[in-house]
């Protein structure tokens, strides 16, 4: 017990010892590791953001809006409405009748004069529908133009052109986005690797002499492992620290512009949990295998 | 002279019993093709107090990189304590090496660790949880008479300085084998004989020292075991040698 | 004469010897440059890519249509039209009569057959706009709507809400890009940087000893920025190569689907050469920076 | 004795010319503290062989460190060929080593460079563009006996061959000073005697040669100009001195 409590008391006040008297290798280490952590942070909360972002612009952007005949009977209408709400890319579909939209247009002037001059009313029904994709838009659109209830002159609302040009650009954002976060991922991974490697590599002869002395692996390891978490705890707390105030910077002032960025808070605090056990994971596995190498010569 | 042989009882050619360390036909040639090692017997006892001498390159300190294994022998076989350490596992090395107190020839200091500490971790090392750690230390640090330098960093101290912690961090866990390589290098002649009176001490007291040197002077007064060592080859093992064969001229 | 060329001759010696000798300290370090040169280059060309094809989107989404009342004079028509074309931010006017729109329209055989019956053409006379900058076109909506010509009932078409957050989307991504180059670079730097100087770091006791043997700081230095030089090279090249690869899958990727992205062969090309500059004088200089804190000592 | 000195054109005192290396006044204080020498003054000429004699710790490293400016004193001045070293800047400093061939305590070679390698660095940097390296390489090599060590790392030579190598790569470009600090501590007592021949010889051929040593035996040998330094001060300074004070017990 006595020995386990000395060993590892031992283990820890050289670490730290270690850390400070190699403070520029150290804090070089660290300094990489925290611009990495803060790297794929960064990247992890701003393609969050991106996403809820765009999925707000999804739903949106996922209209349709289908315009009636003015002879179709209420019948075919309520039939074709519940049709609808029934399938399940449907989000919604409201009924908008000939007044309700003439009450819609009037309220640019213009139209209401024009409306008031003309005395009839001219404006189709329609039925207003929300889809859950996007994608799904186009194939509404062409089921609904078959439709004979349709008003066969201006068949539907919307700009088919300029929504698959968004989908497209949403679709390819996101898949590489994944790609990239994978690629930073792996380079982190590397790169984090070698800083430690290389900075155990500077200290070969350190655990060559430990273990003539008679130390075992473990003995020799346990300062390096908890040196290296150490460090990747500096790292994650500073990284952290820098994404979480770039993150709040970055909602800010997306609030005053066109878009508003929610600021999620659950997704961060998970996301500053996963940094700190991900930075101390690293740290400790990276100098594992950092002397791992010059354990086994 | 054979009076002096039967008042030690330390003299190997009369041991019934199984010699602490012994060689059987070892050779060791290095990667690079360097024979440095070529069909050593030797056998040494507990208790034993042995030189080691031979001209620069004759393969001193390639014997005791053996012993601990810090190398493996070509061929042959070497036992300590009636284990066979050329075959050693990995796993079992630590254990090994902490019944060695070693003095290496280039001190082998953790150049990031103040005196004490040098001196503490191989106190930690074989008996981690040792109580008053901080007082042997400082007893053994007083002994090769560096008391007022247990809070520097080895590289400021000097030359003879840096080889007396590595004195200090052999001994401090009283170990059952002493190995020292050219211990008294970097040392004035007093300091020197300080150092050999401490090691007659404690083989006195039972531990085995085996001390690899260039010391004439050493030698020749202490008058115990010699093994010398030419090219690779034991070529002289006498009970109570001199440096030089006897009658050989000096200079 | 001899001398320099002796000292120079020994430069690139040491250079490329120390570099083989320490080939794991060399690897680890060229790794790193290799995967930051490949992430700096890799997002370059990517940024490109998205900023071509969304110039592209954005020139096909900025067309408006303006539909004309029945009842305007040609004069009026003519007029409207060449004021649009002598605008700075409008492309292309063309003119589409209602037998044009007709025309156009009966391609869809229902339509077809819908003005068959209807006998006479409710279809409007349009002019079509092509307009720069897809910001410009809610304002010519606007001025379209002011119009006494244009048709009131349906003045013009174009998905203004789409239309707004698709441009919202491109101006953040690129504003964005912007920032995460920046960001991405200077890292690089640090990483890079930091590499290199624990990389010399483990090699200060060499320096110290050419010192003290009479070396002058130059003579101590050249062989330590070859071999950066050579480090940054192998890197650059080992780099460069993926991200060219890279680029050309991505863009056969891409031909198959919905988008297609020009392969920019004079981008490409200067990119490369770039990065492989960068890359041999970013070893040099961090090399250079790495040893002078040694040698100042 | 008298005969011995007239024989003998090196002996210091008599010298009018300005002397080569000079100290006044000189103390060096470690940042940590430790007064590693008080109030030194020395003078030493062209052509003089002086020995550097004292206990371990008495600062003779700190001495030589001093006159190769790889420390500066703390109070006094330095002089070497009228110059002093003690203010001069650090553009200068490459110049004024080159002056010098110095055999480190601790060899301090270069791990990554093969022995013939180590050696001929000393050369390029002193000479760049020297022709025939290679020979001069094997030469200085061959007269300490490394002939068949040349394309050896130091790590894989023993002890006293790495010495070795270090006494090459500071004879190699025939400098105007050596200095030489403990450069038989890892040697048999043949070599040894050989190197030191050796460093007569160039002594001899004009060479001043500064040789700090705790080898009793050479200094009660040669008989040569002794410098005692003992606690940072120097305590004798004898044209023909021996190891110790005359007339002291040994041992
Ligand atoms: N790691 C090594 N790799 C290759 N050859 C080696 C290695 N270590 C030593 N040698 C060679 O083996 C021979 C014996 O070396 P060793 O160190 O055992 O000599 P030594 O007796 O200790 O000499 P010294 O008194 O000079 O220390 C020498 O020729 C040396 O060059
Ligand atoms: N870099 C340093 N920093 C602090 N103190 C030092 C440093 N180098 C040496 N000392 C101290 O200065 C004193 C003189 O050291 P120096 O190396 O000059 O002794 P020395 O005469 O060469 O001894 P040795 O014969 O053991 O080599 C010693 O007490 C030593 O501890
Ligand atoms: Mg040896
Ligand atoms: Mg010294």
């Amino acid at each position: 017990m006595r020995q386990i409590f000395a060993s590892l008391w031992f283990a820890l006040h050289s670490a730290g010892q270690n850390f400070r008297r190699n403070l520029g290798v150290s804090l070089a280490g660290v300094f990489t590791m925290g611009l990495i952590i803060f790297l794929v942070g960064g990247s992890l909360l701003f393609t969050h953001s991106v996403d809820t972002v765009l999925q707000g612009q999804e739903q949106n952007a996922s209209h349709l809006k289908i315009y009636l005949s003015d002879n179709a009977s209420l019948a075919a209408i309520t039939n074709f409405e519940s049709r609808l709400k029934t399938d399940p890319r449907v989000i919604s579909v409201t009924f908008e009748t000939k007044d309700q939209a003439a009450h819609q247009a009037s309220q640019n002037p213009d139209i209401a004069s024009a409306l008031n001059v003309l005395g009839s009313n001219p404006l189709p029904a329609s039925l207003n529908l929300n889809v859950r994709k996007l994608t799904d838009l186009s194939q509404f659109n062409a089921e609904a133009k078959a439709t004979p209830i349709v008003d066969s002159t201006t068949p539907t609302d919307y700009n088919s052109d300029v929504i698959s040009k968004l989908n497209t650009v949403i679709t390819v954002i996101e898949w590489v986005g994944a790609i990239i976060a994978i690629i930073l991922l792996t380079i982190s991974i590397v790169i984090i690797m070698n800083t430690i490697r290389t900075a155990v590599y500077s200290r070969r002869t350190e655990i060559e002499i430990m273990k003539l002395v008679g130390a075992t692996d473990w003995f020799v390891r346990w300062p390096f492992i908890l040196e290296g978490m150490l460090g990747g705890l500096l790292a994650a707390i500073f990284s952290g620290a820098v994404v979480f105030g770039a993150y709040r910077l970055f909602v800010q002032a997306a609030q005053g512009n066109l878009l508003s960025v929610p600021f999620d808070v659950r997704y961060t605090v998970t996301l500053l949990i996963v940094l700190l056990v991900g930075g101390v994971a690293v740290g400790a596995f990276g100098s594992f295998l950092g002397v791992r190498r010059f354990l086994s010569a | 002279m054979s009076v002096a042989v039967a008042e030690r009882s330390s003299a190997p050619p009369q041991h019934a019993l199984r010699p602490v360390i012994s060689f059987h036909g070892v050779s060791k040639v290095y990667p690079n093709g360097t024979e440095a090692l070529r069909d050593v017997d030797l056998a040494i006892h507990q208790g034993d107090f042995c030189f080691l001498v031979g001209p620069s390159g004759a393969g001193k300190s390639t014997l005791v990189r053996l012993l601990i294994r810090d190398e493996a022998p070509s061929t042959g076989r070497i036992f300590i304590d009636g284990q066979e350490v050329s075959r050693m596992s990995h796993r079992k090395l630590p254990k090994l090496r902490r019944k060695f107190g070693i003095v290496f020839q280039d001190y082998k200091l953790l150049t990031r660790r103040t005196v004490a500490q040098n001196v503490a971790f191989a106190l930690q090392v074989t008996r981690p949880g040792q109580r008053h750690l901080r007082e042997k230390v400082e007893e053994v640090l007083w002994i090769v008479g560096l008391e007022d330098k247990l809070d520097k960093f080895p590289d400021e101290l000097s030359g003879g300085e840096q080889q007396r912690v590595a004195i200090a961090r052999a001994l401090v866990h009283r170990p059952r084998i002493f190995l020292a390589d050219e211990p008294t290098g970097n040392l004035d002649p007093d300091t020197s004989w300080g150092i050999v009176q401490l090691l007659l001490q404690i083989n006195h007291r039972g531990t085995t020292v085996l001390m690899a040197t260039h010391n004439r002077e050493v030698v020749d007064l202490v008058r115990r075991r010699v093994i010398a060592i030419d090219n690779g080859r034991v070529v002289r093992d006498e009970a109570e040698g001199s440096y030089l064969r006897e009658g050989t001229a000096t200079l």
